[in-house]
């Protein structure tokens, strides 16, 4: 006997849920072994990962602050795959989002915040844009492949900002490769009193409802989810292949650089090397596990967020690696997508050969 | 000037082997019509088990096999959630790269360095066989005069390796012509991933003969990005790798010339990703990806 | 079951040598057969008919091991066949070769060949290449074993698709709608082929094909298909053209398109092709002078590869012109763009719907696609005229369908429907048709006719390219023929023969 | 892990005398990473003897405000005496939090000043043991050429790497020094290829101020001289000495200071410089190959006794030194 997958007719409305639960008893079961290796308790270190920073106001508003570089990079993502446009960069388009935020943030001390932060957030989304525009022309102009122009100007981008804060950017108290603090007027406000809630947040979500707008309902979004499709049909049914190509990825980039906008001018309020724990890569994940919806990306970004605050909870209370935290996450995202996709088969059982 | 060259050239040789060993692999399991993003996690995970390993046990051989029955489980759990379930490319190989990472962080810190300790061995020494380019590790020497022509047969003159193409250009193709899909993808992501393991494992018993974190340091990612510069073609996929490499040993010694020495050292360092970059557009347009890349294949 | 004889009493002294007993087998929510029994034999060739959607490749499948049926078993020689892979149905003797052709675009004839025999290690093309070459004397299908298959015209393709088949040893060979994509020429010989594989080598033929002419002319038996049942399986020679049609629609109206008398040409061209060139590595075009009026089709007959694709190239606008000139409204146009064109109102129907065909998008997005600015606002698509325009068009054009079903899923008879009333729809004053009934069933090509015939009579200027003779034949006004690139002789529909456009094909002009 | 100490005990932060206090360390970078290495080794210690509670929380990173989140939590649910930790690239977060918390310590590695009331900084002022490994650097050379394999320079590299050629050069003017910079904490493969960047412009004594540099010099037999903490065990064949950075110092005055609810925001900077003990040279390793002359030894001793004695003081360069540096 051999074990078959065949698509399964009707469905009913338990599995899945109840094969998502399966995932989550597998992550269970294998992160409890590292767990108890490490000296902690599972139990609770479930109990802290992905319970409680829901229970508290803190932990609630922490997990979303956690998620806000996610929902943009997850956007951005989206929409350029949308398009049949493999952007991995928007690692990168973040980062140079952080470089045109910061420059404006130490430059512009004496601006009033009605312009600062509009200038702030322009700046960033417009550098993001900018660090998209060569692999973009590479592609629709020459042919060339996005994936490795994208992939291998994150590192670039990182190491300018290395140069800038080394050189000019220098932190001019410290000394320390971090840039000075930016200007107050260009500090992103607080939109839950209490909190570390940002403007950023509501940014990244409207550019989410706009996405999804925009690809869903306008007639821009027609186009190019036609070209992500099939850019063969799209071109026989004289659509702009190359144009729509050239926009989308600008407009991904511009998203990211937004999201790097946004961590600079809503919480960081300086620039340093760290200012992205890969944001951009997360991204590609967020939005993949999303089946690139931008409502599923916004909901899988602050799931991220929640199990980013509730890992370093359980490293701190139960005193485990924090790595630990990272590699639930990684036992969870694949047990995860194995169970959408189990849900979809049966398994049949077929004779073997005679 | 002849021995800055020659040092030049030895140094790319070894810049250029866990790349060029993890860029095979890449390419093996590319030409099957799979995208592994693990590479980068592969790389790590071997890297560490291997000189755990070797650690535990005293031997670097042992060590080695270890680290390539990590990248051979590696790959098996990648093929297993990719081929036979057919759940997307890219989530698996990023979910899998974070997995390794983070358990051989969390291994590493549970076992040798919660209380200062490091892992470390008495690696593996070059041999020495007169000059700079020919003082290697085994290695290295492994993977260009074996493993390089061994791939090279493999893909364009091994059945198996016609297989592998077919499966990976056509797959309903090689499917009707009684090739068993399922089967050749496996082989050639386990192929791919022993190479990804080698080139980890390299890193750590060969060339370093200690393990901290971050010892791949993205070039899994460098790897990946070689195979679509090559264009899936097993020479200019070496090209790149020596472009690459050649750009960083020059990188390094350009640094210390004394006219070089205030240039921002991080215009340097992005230099080797530049020349990639820079090849690519002056060489490479119109990628030809595997027919059935990304897309995982079911019968009815 | 309307069988005319019992499924398995002896034939003519022929055992019968597979069966294929209750099959059954449904996709979801759609059954494509239902208890289904069939019989095949050596030496035979065993046609299969039946409209699009009938089940007879999901059948086919089954017996190659590409499905697995959800009930029913297979049987040769009174002994149960296990096919759960290609692999098992090739040990058991049977090869096929599949609708929409399995061979790796981008390796050489004799890598495909080897394939199917590569052991993991040893791999010696020389010697496949030695069976290739014996192989295709012995069948009579020549085939060069380096040409790489992209390069190759599809009725080579097809012919090493055959010997693939043939040289793996099977003594029973399923060729699924395999003249569906092939020119005049092309068919009779791949028909000789069939009856010297039946008569010299005792194979077993199941021939798919929506041809009554090619199944008259070869077949021994003939099974017809519908809505996943057999209702009918005979000789040929016992059962009429009519009957067989009338099995396979069942009750359904079947559509004649009527031959129009040629209608007198008035006014200016609305197209015209002055002395257009393209030079390209292979074929090209040169000198092609041609016009078309308002209301009238012309045909563009010739043996494929003679220039037809370039000229449907050129004229959708991805093939730019290196002399001569494009006039369309007596307006020269600058540059030959797929915009270009469309704005001067020449629309396209490429002669592959799977490549004009947006498979993910619902089929009321598809029948947009080509004017979606017209059918929004600045700020979102209009998404009630779409849907209203889509089920107009829907009703108009008798698309079975509903409008949010991916265009995927439809049938290609539906597909091509959809395609052509996203063309129609748009009014254009030029129509470029390229080979619209492909692969298409008797019905659906005969509406599919209809309706490009109440395009021209509304207006509509139509340039048909199309490889099936009996098609243009039978709706164009005019035909021109095409020959190495060049437009070697124009003559009137209404008189033309096969004789006469025949000799053209073959470049003899008097 | 490194959980020790009763779980959730905590201290009342205003006791003073000889009740065991709590300690939590927030690390930005991890404990692997030498800088945070010898901070937690310190605190390990002193938990291990039982004189301290200690639990602490790596790899918090920059980004998105973990840092001060974490801060938060540390201060809100273990509400320990003392918080220690880095907060190079965290600044602006941990000095607000500080301000929130006036009846915790805190008291981070840190670029900036200290914070009333209760902001401490301290960071490792080792470049004195670096500038005497210089000075038996400098006059070990044969070829005056010194290799220099640095991670990221940041003032506390830069001004060790400067003050080890500035000790070089003060024996030996003649000394050239090639310096890289792997823009990494973390990369031995990549430092170690530098290293043998180095070795082939001709230097013969490395200077690892980054894991990968002292496999290079054993690899190649040359002398090289560790950094952070004592790395004779890597090779005890060819590591001359280490500089040497110890917390405790630090640490005691802290824990003294709390203890007797005397504690104010301060610099500790001295706690971490050779004259309290908090910066040394690690045992000069004689052993090695080729060994190293007496009147060297005698030479570096002169020069440490003397920056002891306080008769020396070390020039403080931050600057980012050059890839190639004569004097
Ligand atoms: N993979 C599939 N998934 C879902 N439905 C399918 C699939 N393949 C076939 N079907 C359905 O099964 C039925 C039979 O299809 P099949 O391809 O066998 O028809 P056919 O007789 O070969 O048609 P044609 O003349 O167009 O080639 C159709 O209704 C079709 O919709
Ligand atoms: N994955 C699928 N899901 C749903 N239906 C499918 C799928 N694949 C095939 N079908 C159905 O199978 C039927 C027959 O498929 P087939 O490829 O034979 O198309 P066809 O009607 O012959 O058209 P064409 O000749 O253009 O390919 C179609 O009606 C289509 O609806
Ligand atoms: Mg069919
Ligand atoms: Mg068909």
């Amino acid at each position: 006997m051999k074990p078959r997958f065949a698509l399964r007719s009707s469905m009913p409305w338990w599995r899945g849920p109840a094969l998502i639960a399966a995932a989550a008893i597998v992550t269970f079961l294998l992160s409890a072994i590292v767990i108890r290796w490490a000296g902690g308790d599972p139990i609770s270190a479930f109990r802290y990962m992905f319970i409680s920073p829901l229970q508290t106001k803190f932990g609630f508003t922490e997990s979303i602050l956690s998620a806000t570089p996610l929902v943009f990079t997850g956007a951005a993502v989206a929409i350029a795959f949308r398009a049949g446009y493999w952007n991995i960069g928007a690692e990168g388009q973040l980062l140079a989002g952080t470089i045109g935020a910061t420059w404006i943030g130490i430059h512009a001390e004496s601006l009033p915040a009605i312009i600062g932060v509009p200038l702030i957030l322009l700046a960033g989304m417009i550098c993001g844009a900018l660090w998209a525009l060569v692999p973009a022309l590479l592609r629709t102009r020459l042919g060339i492949d996005e994936v490795v122009t994208t992939l291998l100007l994150n590192p670039i981008a990182l190491l300018i900002i290395s140069g800038l804060l080394n050189g000019p950017w220098r932190n001019s108290e410290t000394g320390f490769p971090d840039s000075d603090v930016i200007s107050k007027s260009t500090q992103l406000p607080i939109i839950w009193p209490g909190t570390r809630v940002h403007l950023g947040l509501a940014i990244g979500v409207v550019i989410i409802a706009l996405c999804w707008w925009y690809v869903g309902k306008m007639a821009g979004g027609l186009k190019l989810r036609a070209v992500g499709m099939s850019p063969g049909a799209a071109r026989i049914a004289g659509l702009p292949v190359e144009r729509t190509l050239l926009i989308t990825a600008l407009v991904s980039g511009g998203i990211a650089g937004l999201g790097g906008s946004s961590e600079v001018a809503g919480v960081a309020h300086q620039l340093t090397t760290g200012i992205s724990s890969g944001f951009g890569y997360t991204g590609v994940i967020v939005a993949t596990l999303a089946a690139l919806s931008f409502i599923g990306s916004l909901c899988i970004a602050l799931l991220f967020g929640v199990i980013t605050v509730g890992s370093f909870s359980a490293s701190r209370a139960l005193q485990i690696p924090s790595t630990i935290g990272e590699f639930v996450q990684s036992v969870l995202l694949l047990t995860v997508v194995a169970a959408l996709v189990i849900q979809k088969y049966r398994v049949v059982w077929t004779r073997g050969k005679k | 000037m002849i021995e800055v060259t020659q040092e030049i050239i030895g140094a790319s040789l070894r810049i250029a082997t866990p790349l060029a060993l993890a860029a095979l692999g890449e390419l093996v399991t590319e030409k099957s019509g799979v995208l592994n993003l693990g590479v980068e996690g592969i790389m790590y995970g071997s890297a560490f088990v291997g000189i755990a390993t070797a650690a535990q046990t005293g031997s670097l051989t042992t060590g080695l096999i270890a680290a390539l029955v990590t990248g051979a489980a590696a790959g098996l759990i990648f093929a297993f959630l990719t081929v036979t379930l057919g759940v997307n490319q890219h989530v698996a190989g990023l979910g899998l790269t974070l997995f390794m990472i983070s358990f051989s962080n969390s291994a590493n810190r549970i076992m040798f360095t919660a209380d200062g300790g490091q892992v470390s061995v008495d690696p593996w020494r070059p041999f020495n066989f007169g000059g700079p380019i020919f003082s290697q590790y085994w290695i290295t020497y492994a993977t260009f005069l074996i493993i390089v022509p061994l791939t090279w047969w493999l893909m364009r003159r091994s059945g198996l390796g016609l297989k592998i193409r077919a499966v990976g250009e056509n797959p309903e193709a090689a499917d009707v012509a009684g090739i068993n899909v399922t089967k050749t993808r496996y082989t050639a992501i386990l192929i791919g991933s022993l190479y990804m393991a080698a080139g980890g494992a390299f890193i750590t018993l060969a060339f370093v003969g200690s393990f901290t974190i971050n010892i791949i340091n993205g070039r899994g990612w460098v790897a990946l990005a070689l195979v679509i510069f090559g264009r899936w073609k097993i020479g200019r996929l070496l090209a790149g790798a020596a472009l690459f490499s050649l750009v960083n040993a020059g990188q390094l010694q350009l640094r210390l010339l004394p006219s070089f020495s205030d240039v921002p050292f991080e215009i340097l360092l992005a230099l080797p990703y530049l020349a990639v970059i820079v090849g690519l557009a002056v060489s490479g347009r119109n990628v030809p990806y595997p027919g059935a890349y990304l897309k995982p294949y079911k019968r009815h | 079951m309307n069988s005319h004889e019992g499924v398995g009493a002896t034939h003519g002294g022929t055992a019968p040598s597979i069966f294929l007993r209750g099959i059954s087998k449904a996709f979801g929510e759609t059954i494509a057969l239902s208890d289904v029994s069939l019989d095949l034999r050596a030496g035979e060739v065993h046609a299969l008919l039946g409209e699009n959607g009938a089940g007879k490749t999901t059948l086919m499948k089954i017996l190659y091991g590409l499905t697995q049926p959800d009930t029913g078993l297979i049987e040769a020689d009174g002994v149960q066949l296990t096919i759960n892979s290609p692999r098992d149905a090739r040990a058991a003797g049977i090869g096929m070769v599949t609708q929409h052709f399995s061979l790796v675009k981008n390796m050489t004839v004799v890598e495909n060949i080897a394939l199917a025999s590569a052991s993991t290690f040893s791999l010696d093309l020389g010697v496949v290449r030695k069976e290739i070459k014996a192989a295709s004397e012995r069948f009579g299908l020549e085939v060069s074993p380096d040409a790489v298959i992209s390069t190759l015209p599809v009725a080579l393709q097809q012919r090493v698709e055959i010997l693939k088949a043939l040289m793996s040893g099977c003594s029973y060979l399923i060729l699924d709608e395999p003249t569906a994509v092939l020119g005049p020429q092309d068919i009779d010989s791949l028909l000789d082929v069939i009856k010297r594989l039946r008569s010299e080598s005792g194979i077993g033929v199941v021939l798919i094909s929506h041809k009554m002419a090619e199944i008259e002319q070869v077949a021994d038996r003939v099974s017809v298909l519908r809505r996943g049942k057999v209702v009918s399986s005979s000789s040929v020679s016992g059962i009429s053209t009519q009957e067989l049609i009338g099995l396979m629609m069942g009750t359904d109206e079947v559509a004649v398109a009527q031959r129009r008398t040629s209608k007198q040409l008035v006014g200016n061209p609305i197209l015209a092709l002055n002395g257009v060139g393209v030079n390209i590595e292979m074929g090209g075009l040169s000198e092609v002078s041609l016009d078309v009026h308002p209301g009238e089709i012309v045909g563009i007959a010739g043996v494929s590869g003679n220039g037809q694709a370039e000229l449907v190239r050129v004229l959708s606008g991805t093939l730019a012109i290196d002399k001569g000139s494009i006039v369309v409204e007596g307006n020269t146009l600058g540059k030959n763009s797929p915009q270009s064109l469309m704005r001067a109102g020449v629309g396209m129907l490429g002669e592959d719907r799977h490549a004009s065909a947006v498979h993910a998008l619902q089929v009321m997005e598809n029948l947009v696609l080509d004017c979606i600015d017209s059918f929004a606002t600045r700020f979102q698509l209009k998404q009630k005229e779409i849907l209203q325009h889509c089920e107009s068009a829907i009703a108009q054009f008798e698309i079975k369908t509903t409008p949010k079903q991916a265009l995927g899923t439809l049938s290609g008879g539906n597909m091509q429907k959809v395609l052509l009333a996203r063309l129609f729809s748009r009014k254009p004053k030029v129509a470029i048709i390229s080979q619209p009934t492909r692969g298409l069933d008797v019905m659906a090509t005969r509406y599919v006719r209809s309706l490009i015939m109440k395009a021209s009579t509304e207006g509509t200027a139509v340039l048909l390219v199309s490889e099936d003779l009996d098609e243009v034949l039978e709706i164009a006004d005019r035909v021109a023929v095409m020959y190495r690139g060049a437009v070697i002789g124009i003559v009137d529909g209404s008189t033309a023969t096969r004789e006469t456009i025949g000799q053209l094909m073959a470049g003899i002009t008097k | 892990g490194g959980n020790t100490g009763s779980d959730e005990a905590t201290t009342d932060t205003a006791a003073g005398g000889s009740e065991v206090l709590s300690v939590v360390a927030a690390y930005s970078s991890a404990i692997e990473e030498p800088w945070d290495g010898v901070i937690h080794e310190a605190l390990q210690e002193l938990a291990d003897a039982g004189e301290i509670t200690y639990k602490y929380i790596d790899k918090i990173g920059y980004a998105s405000g973990a840092f001060e989140r974490t801060l938060r939590q540390i201060a809100e649910e273990d509400k320990p005496a003392i918080i220690m930790g880095d907060s190079f690239g965290n600044e602006e977060s941990a000095r607000k939090v500080a301000l929130d918390y006036p009846g915790i310590a805190f008291v981070m590695g840190s670029g900036g000043g200290p914070a009333e009331p209760n902001f401490s900084v301290f960071d490792n002022w080792i470049h004195e043991p670096a500038y005497v490994s210089g000075v038996l650097a400098g006059s070990l050379t044969k070829t005056n050429i010194l290799g220099i394999v640095g991670g990221i320079p940041v003032p506390e590299v830069n001004r060790i790497v400067n003050a080890f050629i500035a000790g070089a050069q003060s024996v030996n003017p003649n000394i050239q020094a090639k310096v890289n910079f792997i823009n990494s904490w973390f990369d031995p493969a990549a430092a170690k290829e530098a290293a043998l960047s180095q070795i082939s412009a001709g230097a013969d004594i490395l200077f690892a101020e980054r894991a990968g540099v002292i496999e290079a010099a054993a690899e190649k037999g040359l002398l090289v001289f560790g950094n952070q903490m004592d790395q004779k065990a890597i090779s005890p064949e060819f590591v001359v000495t280490s500089n040497v950075w110890n917390m405790r110092p630090t640490v005691n005055y802290i824990l003294d200071q709390v203890k007797a609810g005397s504690y104010t925001a301060q610099d500790l900077k001295d706690f971490s410089m050779v004259a309290k003990g908090g910066a040394t040279l690690a045992e000069i390793n004689t052993g090695v190959t080729g060994g190293v002359p007496a009147d060297v030894v005698a030479k570096a001793q002169a020069v440490m006794d003397s920056i002891k004695s306080g008769v020396f003081r070390v020039d403080v360069n931050e600057g980012i030194p050059a890839g190639s540096v004569t004097k």
